[in-house]
């Protein structure tokens, strides 16, 4: 397998390579998506498998979507300002790469957290050891990451980003619209219900739901008033209440802020995790459609 | 309730400044209401804060603020000696400012840092320990700037900055004197003959560098040369401001703080045993002549009266480092009566700028027969300084002069000699314009002189006669100078 | 060789290859990409470290932490792309 | 281990790779924008299908056949849809329809 | 219900809520800002009086857990944050609006400021160095969104600046992490005495304070922040001067005391590019022709002075240093989030901010200057002032390490910060005819109020500084 290994690994640096170095815009994207998806494939290899769900989703299809459009609206590449500098720049890059590989790959870490999440897993009511991290023993980690979510949406809000108009792309978008966005739900309840004891969770879930909101948008069949706008902004909103209110209840009940209670831990998880997914997809979808309907130039 | 008495001295201007500062520019009733009864009442306080201390109580507040840095006051013997100049000379000059600046712009600021001014004179007066007086003599920096300034002029603004960058440059080193010293020591309280115990012969190096230090840091404001420079350029600033720079609040603050250095944290004999008494004493007789042969050439009143100054502070220091009890008399005797003379020939100087525009020496022809009061209370200043017996000035001298020889230096006789000469020189020419000459051809009065800009310079000028003739009573300042000295050297 | 150091040697050549481009690239759009090319290539040794060879199994924690990084950055990506248009909308103007 | 499910997987499979580098090689190959897509398009479709129906022999279980099925309609959907957005695209409005 | 877990989790409720419910969200912020500043409070007494508290999330008992550690640093910084907080708070809810353009903009500030608020409980509270990372990232988006506010080309260019290099940071930070865990198989704080005494745990020390330099912007990491903080709206600059940097310059406080005597090294290269932050933004400070700038610069330089404070501690839990620092934060907070009100005040009232145009027809300065000539007393470190306290143990514990260039390098920065402020109060008392046409005081006469009472706060500060350093003494060993 290993050079299975070393080709991903090749693979993964000319993508990175491309995708930096490219000058036509969309291209650069396409090769920062196909990195993406590399980087997951590699996770799989690295025994990871949640990660390269939320990867592929997120990371190599939601980012490079959000690419996408921004490459579009920016325009042309400018040319780049002093050549001067590039040959020490990257002399210097090199170094600290070589240096930095050397440190990784000569620490290698005590076993601390295997033994301790494995005492803990039968306790924290969901048999997916990554999802008992992320919802039980390092929920409040979790819970400021949605807080950052939240205030992406609220930055972009703020900024009123140009909001995408779904120009007429014929009736073949049609059916793929009314087929993904569909089995994205069904997909979505999956993975969420999944989350507690294989990989998944509401990460992914939501992920793949906002993907299926996006064919939606994009094929035209979406309501795009300002109420739903307000609306999505406000379920996007709500992960984070929902889970904050969790916190505090659950502290309310137990003394200790995100301790859940006794042997419902995993009702508390998954109805958090359901919350979140709704929220999450929310969030992605606003995100990538933007809030303010403006004069398309 | 007494022992909070240093404390209710150091409020009646501290409270009242930010009320004042408050104030709409119009209300000017009130305010002069406020800064006189503030200013009654701090004297009134500080002469039972005198009874009291003449009868042996003791006065102590502490505020810790930090572990080992407590803003404490106190009120002894030396504290009430400049207390005392501080509290009357504040009433006097705010009655002249009061009538001279009628009419004019921005008075709740003028009299607003006006009151911090003394605030903090009082304060570096009853400053316990020397973080205290760091505090007080820093805050006087911030507080005399923007009187400097007052007029807004661009040459006020200059002689700011020049102000500014002398001052502060000093806090600097004071603090950093203060700061090492503290560091050294751990806690340094003001107690008559020195708190350093055993660290002048463990560290003798260090010890010589904080005093040259924080010598030179309240240098600055007792403008010893060489770090006289913004005083004369800071006579742009309106009378009754250079009235008290000059005679109370920023020289004697600095001549102040030479004293509570050389008597209450090193101690005479620490600084002769260190070997730091004779520059002092040398840097002091330098700046005297210095002052002195500066003034003989400025035609500008209030420049020369500024070069005075320097001169006859340098005469307080030259007390304190000749090491001798008689000089020491006569120098803290100095403190007193140089204030009151000084701030007498500000006071008249001011009159005859606001009365008839006369702001030079050369346009002082005449002066006595336009303006007999003004010019009567001049003569008995510039009388004083010159040393003319019975005045005040001339007990100051003889005290200085029988401590030279006390201490072994005869050289001080030639050097008040030459001084009182070059006084001499360049007050008598002023006299006898005002006196001897004519008056300009059709000369008219600018403005009418009310009651509160004569009745300063009056009081004062009588303070230096009574200072004088009344030297050996109890309460005279030097009969209160002579119980403190008592007290350094048992 | 083992596998872990071939995704370590690759993660530290990410972030050399982004490291390079942010210094010497001033494209809005450019250094969003390095800038998540530098947090994959954080992700890949973090992950790399949490694997142990010997067992096969990946520890649950880093893995978690991998998780939060990527939805946060998304995140923050979501917002520089929507300044970096907004930016080129306001010179339209 | 040599039974007949496995054999036939791998067997599927290796034809689906087949399929996906003929499609690799064309892409790279074919000189315009349109029969590239031509050739990707159901080039990919059927070695997917391939891959998927091997996976299916291979692992045996009704429960994978599922997800299988998924994938490959997603991608046959997907594959369609975008293959004739990007066709679209290039076509010169009111062109040849 | 504990007080941490309010302070933690009522500020991004409020957001929330702010958010959801755009007219209500003044309210809702005010109120939040209150309650939290009460929180905070009741929260030092009670670590003054029973001393630090350690809390494990859930449970969960670090290091897999994650852990609140309210010490005595911790709450000072929860108090000084709420303290900052109230004041802006009151200055926006309070300020009347010229047009309906800007009710978007104040509606938009207060979910930002909330979550702002609740990354930074959270920050100060967290014993966890990945937590601190997501904790930085909300911290990092808010205070973006806080710039971009005023909507202008310059703020938006400044936004984006200022967040890639928030995030280049973060990622250093993350970086920094991710060797943590790959040298000691642990991020919980506790865990950085052991990384100080490998070689591969420096390099991971290293890596975070890199991260933590460019968002506390020491030289030569400093590039973006003078842009952010001059060209945002003056309550958000307040907000991001005063307190958004202070929590990064808090984590190097923190890791700076518990790596101890073995990351000197780390601390001199931070106390070296303090040095150099100082003199950088002094230097620019006295070429400023702008206030807004001025005053920005001002803040590289003052951060500059804390991180050079931060980076000569010995190490050792008793030192003077430390402490000095830590008041110096506090001070500076006050100081400058009253400075920038009272620029905005004087902005707002001249129509511009150019320093050669401050001349004033009236000279009588107002209370927005003379709430900025308090301000400015404090950042040079002036008695009475808390800032003077705080480099006077600055000085002394310099002292007595016997670190005399430091000293004379501290002087330097305190002679310089007082030639460049002394530039624009030296102004507000200059005469002169130079009043733009149409410019008067604005009729919102309570608008400096916040301004005056952040500053008196600064002040009075200096005469009580023995409340926040005997909290400092309740500091988790």
């Amino acid at each position: 397998m290993i050079a299975f290994d070393l080709a991903l690994a090749a693979g993964i640096l000319l993508c990175a390579v491309s995708a930096l170095t490219r000058r036509d815009r969309t291209a650069s994207v396409a090769a920062f998506m196909v990195l993406g998806l590399l980087v997951a494939l590699s996770w799989v290899r690295l025994a990871a498998p949640d990660v390269a769900l939320a990867e592929a989703a997120i990371g190599a299809g939601l980012t490079g979507a959000l690419f996408l459009r921004a490459a579009r609206r920016l325009g042309p590449l400018r040319p780049a300002a002093g050549r001067t500098l590039a040959v020490p720049a990257a002399l210097v890059a090199s170094g600290l790469g070589g240096g930095l590989a050397w440190v990784f790959a000569s620490a290698s870490p005590p076993a601390i957290y295997a033994p301790l999440v494995a005492a803990s897993l039968p306790e924290s009511g969901v048999s997916n050891p990554v999802t008992a991290v992320l919802l039980n023993f390092r929920a409040w980690d979790t819970l400021l990451e949605i807080a950052v979510l939240v205030v992406a949406l609220l930055v972009a809000n703020l900024l009123g980003s140009r909001r995408l108009v779904p120009v007429s792309l014929g009736e073949m978008t049609l059916p793929f619209a009314r087929i993904v966005a569909p089995i994205s739900i069904l997909l979505a309840g999956h993975l969420l219900w999944q989350g507690s004891s294989a990989p998944g969770g509401a990460f992914q879930a939501g992920a793949v739901l906002a993907g299926g909101l996006l064919a939606l948008v994009l094929a035209g069949l979406a309501p795009t008033g300002t109420l739903v706008v307000r609306g999505a902004l406000i379920a996007g909103l709500s992960g984070l209440a929902v889970f904050l209110i969790a916190a505090l209840g659950s502290e309310a009940l137990t003394g200790s802020l995100l301790g859940y209670p006794n042997r419902a831990e995993k009702v508390w998880i998954v109805a958090i995790e359901a919350a979140l997914t709704l929220s999450i997809a929310a969030t992605l979808c606003l995100l990538f459609t933007g809030f303010e309907k403006r004069k398309t130039s | 309730m007494t022992e909070l008495l240093p404390l209710a001295i150091l409020m009646t201007s501290l409270g009242i400044a930010p009320v004042i500062l408050a104030l709409p520019d119009g209300w000017s009733r009130l305010r002069t209401a406020l800064n006189l009864t503030a200013a009654g009442m701090k004297l009134a306080l500080v002469a039972w804060l005198s009874w009291a201390v003449a009868g042996g109580a003791e006065f102590g507040l502490s505020l810790e603020i930090a572990p080992g840095l407590a803003l404490a006051l106190k009120a002894d013997a030396l504290s009430v000696l400049f207390l005392a100049l501080s509290s009357v000379l504040w009433l006097l000059t705010t009655i002249y400012a009061v009538g001279y600046l009628e009419g004019g712009t921005d008075r709740s600021r003028f009299f607003g840092f006006f009151s911090l001014c003394v605030a903090s004179t009082v304060g570096i007066a009853m400053a316990a320990n020397l973080f205290t007086f760091v505090v007080f003599f820093e805050l006087l920096t911030l507080a005399t700037w923007p009187l400097v300034v007052h007029r807004g002029s661009a040459e006020a603004h200059r002689a700011g900055r020049i102000y500014l960058v002398y001052t502060l440059g000093g806090g600097l080193a004071l603090t950093l004197g203060a700061v090492w010293l503290y560091a050294l020591a751990g806690e340094v309280p003001f107690l008559p003959r020195g708190v350093l115990g055993d660290l002048p012969q463990t560290d003798p190096l260090a010890v010589t560098a904080i005093f040259v230090l924080l010598i030179a840091g309240v240098g600055v404001k007792a403008a010893l040369v060489p770090l006289h420079g913004w005083l004369p350029v800071s006579m742009v600033a309106p009378a009754p401001v250079s009235a008290l720079l000059h005679a109370v609040a920023v020289v004697k603050s600095g001549a102040f703080g030479i004293m509570r250095i050389v008597y209450d944290v090193y101690g005479v004999e620490t600084v002769e045993a260190l070997g730091l008494a004779l520059p002092l004493a040398a840097l002091a007789g330098v700046t005297i002549l210095y002052g002195s042969i500066r003034a003989l050439r400025q035609d500008d009143l209030k420049t020369r009266l500024a070069y005075s100054t320097v001169s006859q502070v340098s005469y307080i220091t030259l007390g304190v480092a000749l090491v001798s009890p008689v000089a020491a008399v006569g120098g803290l005797a100095h403190l007193i009566h140089q204030g009151i003379m000084k701030i007498t020939l500000f006071l008249a100087a001011g009159n005859f700028a606001e009365a008839r525009g006369v702001k030079t020496v050369s346009a002082m022809d005449g002066m006595g027969r336009l303006m007999p009061g003004a010019t009567l209370a001049f003569t008995v200043g510039a009388f004083g300084m010159i040393g003319v017996p019975p005045l005040a000035g001339f007990v100051s001298k003889w005290y200085l002069g029988a401590g030279g020889l006390d201490a072994g230096q005869p050289a001080v006789i030639a050097l008040l000699a030459g001084s009182s000469l070059l006084n001499a020189a360049y007050f008598l020419p002023i006299l006898h314009r005002a006196w001897f000459r004519d008056p300009p051809e059709g000369a008219v009065p600018k403005r009418r002189i009310g009651w509160m800009l004569a009745l300063p310079p009056a009081v004062t000028a009588a303070l230096v006669v009574a200072a004088g003739l009344l030297a050996n009573a109890p309460f005279s300042p030097l009969g209160w100078t002579r119980f403190i000295v008592s007290l350094e050297y048992l | 060789m083992t596998s872990d150091l071939v995704y370590h040697v690759a993660g530290a050549g990410l972030l050399a290859i982004a490291l390079w481009r942010l210094a010497t690239c001033r494209d809005t759009l450019r250094r969003i990409t390095a800038l998540n090319v530098l947090a994959i290539g954080i992700a890949m040794v973090l992950l790399a470290s949490g694997h142990d060879p010997a067992t096969g199994v990946t520890n649950p924690v880093p893995q978690a932490f991998v998780l939060t990084g990527i939805v946060v950055l998304v995140a923050v990506t979501a917002a520089l792309l929507a300044l970096a248009e907004r930016l080129e909308g306001s010179s339209d103007e | 281990m040599t039974t007949l499910p496995s054999v036939l997987g791998t067997g599927l499979i290796a034809a689906g790779v087949g399929f996906l580098a003929v499609a690799a090689i064309g892409f790279w190959r074919l000189p315009d924008l349109l029969s590239r897509l031509h050739v990707l398009t159901k080039a990919d479709t059927a070695g997917l299908s391939l891959v998927a129906l091997g996976a299916a022999c291979l692992t045996g279980t009704p429960a994978s056949i599922l997800p299988l099925g998924l994938c490959v309609l997603l991608t046959a959907i997907s594959g369609a849809t975008v293959g004739h957005l990007v066709a679209r695209s290039v076509t010169p409005r009111g062109g040849r329809s | 219900m504990n007080e941490t877990s309010l302070l933690v989790s009522l500020p991004l409720i409020a957001a929330l809520v702010a958010a959801a419910w755009p007219r209500a969200a003044t309210i809702t912020g005010v109120i939040a800002t209150l309650g939290n500043a009460g929180l905070a409070v009741v929260l030092a007494i009670r670590i003054g009086q029973g001393g630090a508290e350690a809390e494990a999330l859930g449970g969960w008992a670090a290091p897999l857990g994650i852990g609140f550690a309210a010490d005595g640093l911790a709450a000072l910084m929860l108090v000084m944050t709420a303290l900052v907080g109230l004041g802006v708070s009151v200055q926006v809810a309070g300020a009347p609006l010229p047009d309906a353009g800007r009710t978007g903009q104040r509606t938009a500030f207060w979910p930002l400021w909330l979550a702002t608020l609740g990354a930074m409980n959270a920050l100060f509270l967290s014993a966890d160095l990945f937590n601190l990372y997501v904790t930085f990232e909300i911290l990092g988006l808010a205070a973006v969104g806080l710039t971009a506010l005023s909507g202008t080309r310059t703020a938006l260019r400044a936004a984006f600046d200022y967040l890639s290099a928030g995030l280049a940071g973060s990622l250093l930070l993350l970086l920094g992490v991710a060797l943590a865990y790959a040298t000691a198989g642990r991020v919980d704080l506790a865990v950085v005495p052991e990384l100080a005494g490998s070689h591969e745990g420096r390099v991971a020390l290293g890596l975070i304070f890199a991260g933590l330099a460019v968002k506390a912007a020491l030289f030569p990491l400093h590039f973006w922040m003078p842009a952010a903080h001059s060209s945002a709206a003056p309550e958000a600059s307040a907000l991001l001067s005063a307190l958004v940097v202070k929590a990064a310059i808090y984590v190097a406080l923190r890791l700076s005391i518990e790596g101890g005597a073995a990351v000197e090294l780390l601390r001199l290269v931070l106390a070296v590019a303090g040095a150099g932050a100082m003199l950088w933004g002094a230097w620019h400070a006295l070429r400023a022709d702008r206030l807004k700038l001025l005053v920005a610069h001002s803040t590289v330089a003052q951060v500059g002075l804390i991180a050079l404070a931060i980076g000569l501690t010995t190490g050792a839990r008793d030192g003077t240093i430390w402490r000095a620092a830590a008041l110096l934060m506090l001070s500076h907070a006050l100081a400058k989030a009253a400075m920038f009100l009272a620029v905005g005040r004087i902005t707002e009232e001249l129509g511009h901010d150019r320093i050669s145009g401050l001349n004033r027809e009236e000279l009588r300065p107002g209370a927005a200057e003379f709430a900025f000539a308090i301000a400015a007393i404090s950042l040079i470190g002036l008695p009475p002032t808390a800032g003077f306290v705080g480099k006077w143990l600055l000085l002394d514990g310099l002292i007595d390490r016997g670190a005399w260039p430091w000293v004379a390098l501290v002087l330097l920065g305190t002679v310089l910060s007082a030639a460049y402020l002394a530039r624009v109060v030296s102004r507000c008392l200059r005469g002169g005819p130079h009043v733009a046409p149409g410019a008067r005081r604005p009729a919102w006469r309570a608008g400096d109020a916040a301004a005056l009472g952040l500053a008196t706060a600064a002040l009075a500060l200096g005469l009580a500084s023995a409340l926040p350093l005997t909290l400092l003494d309740a500091t988790l060993t």
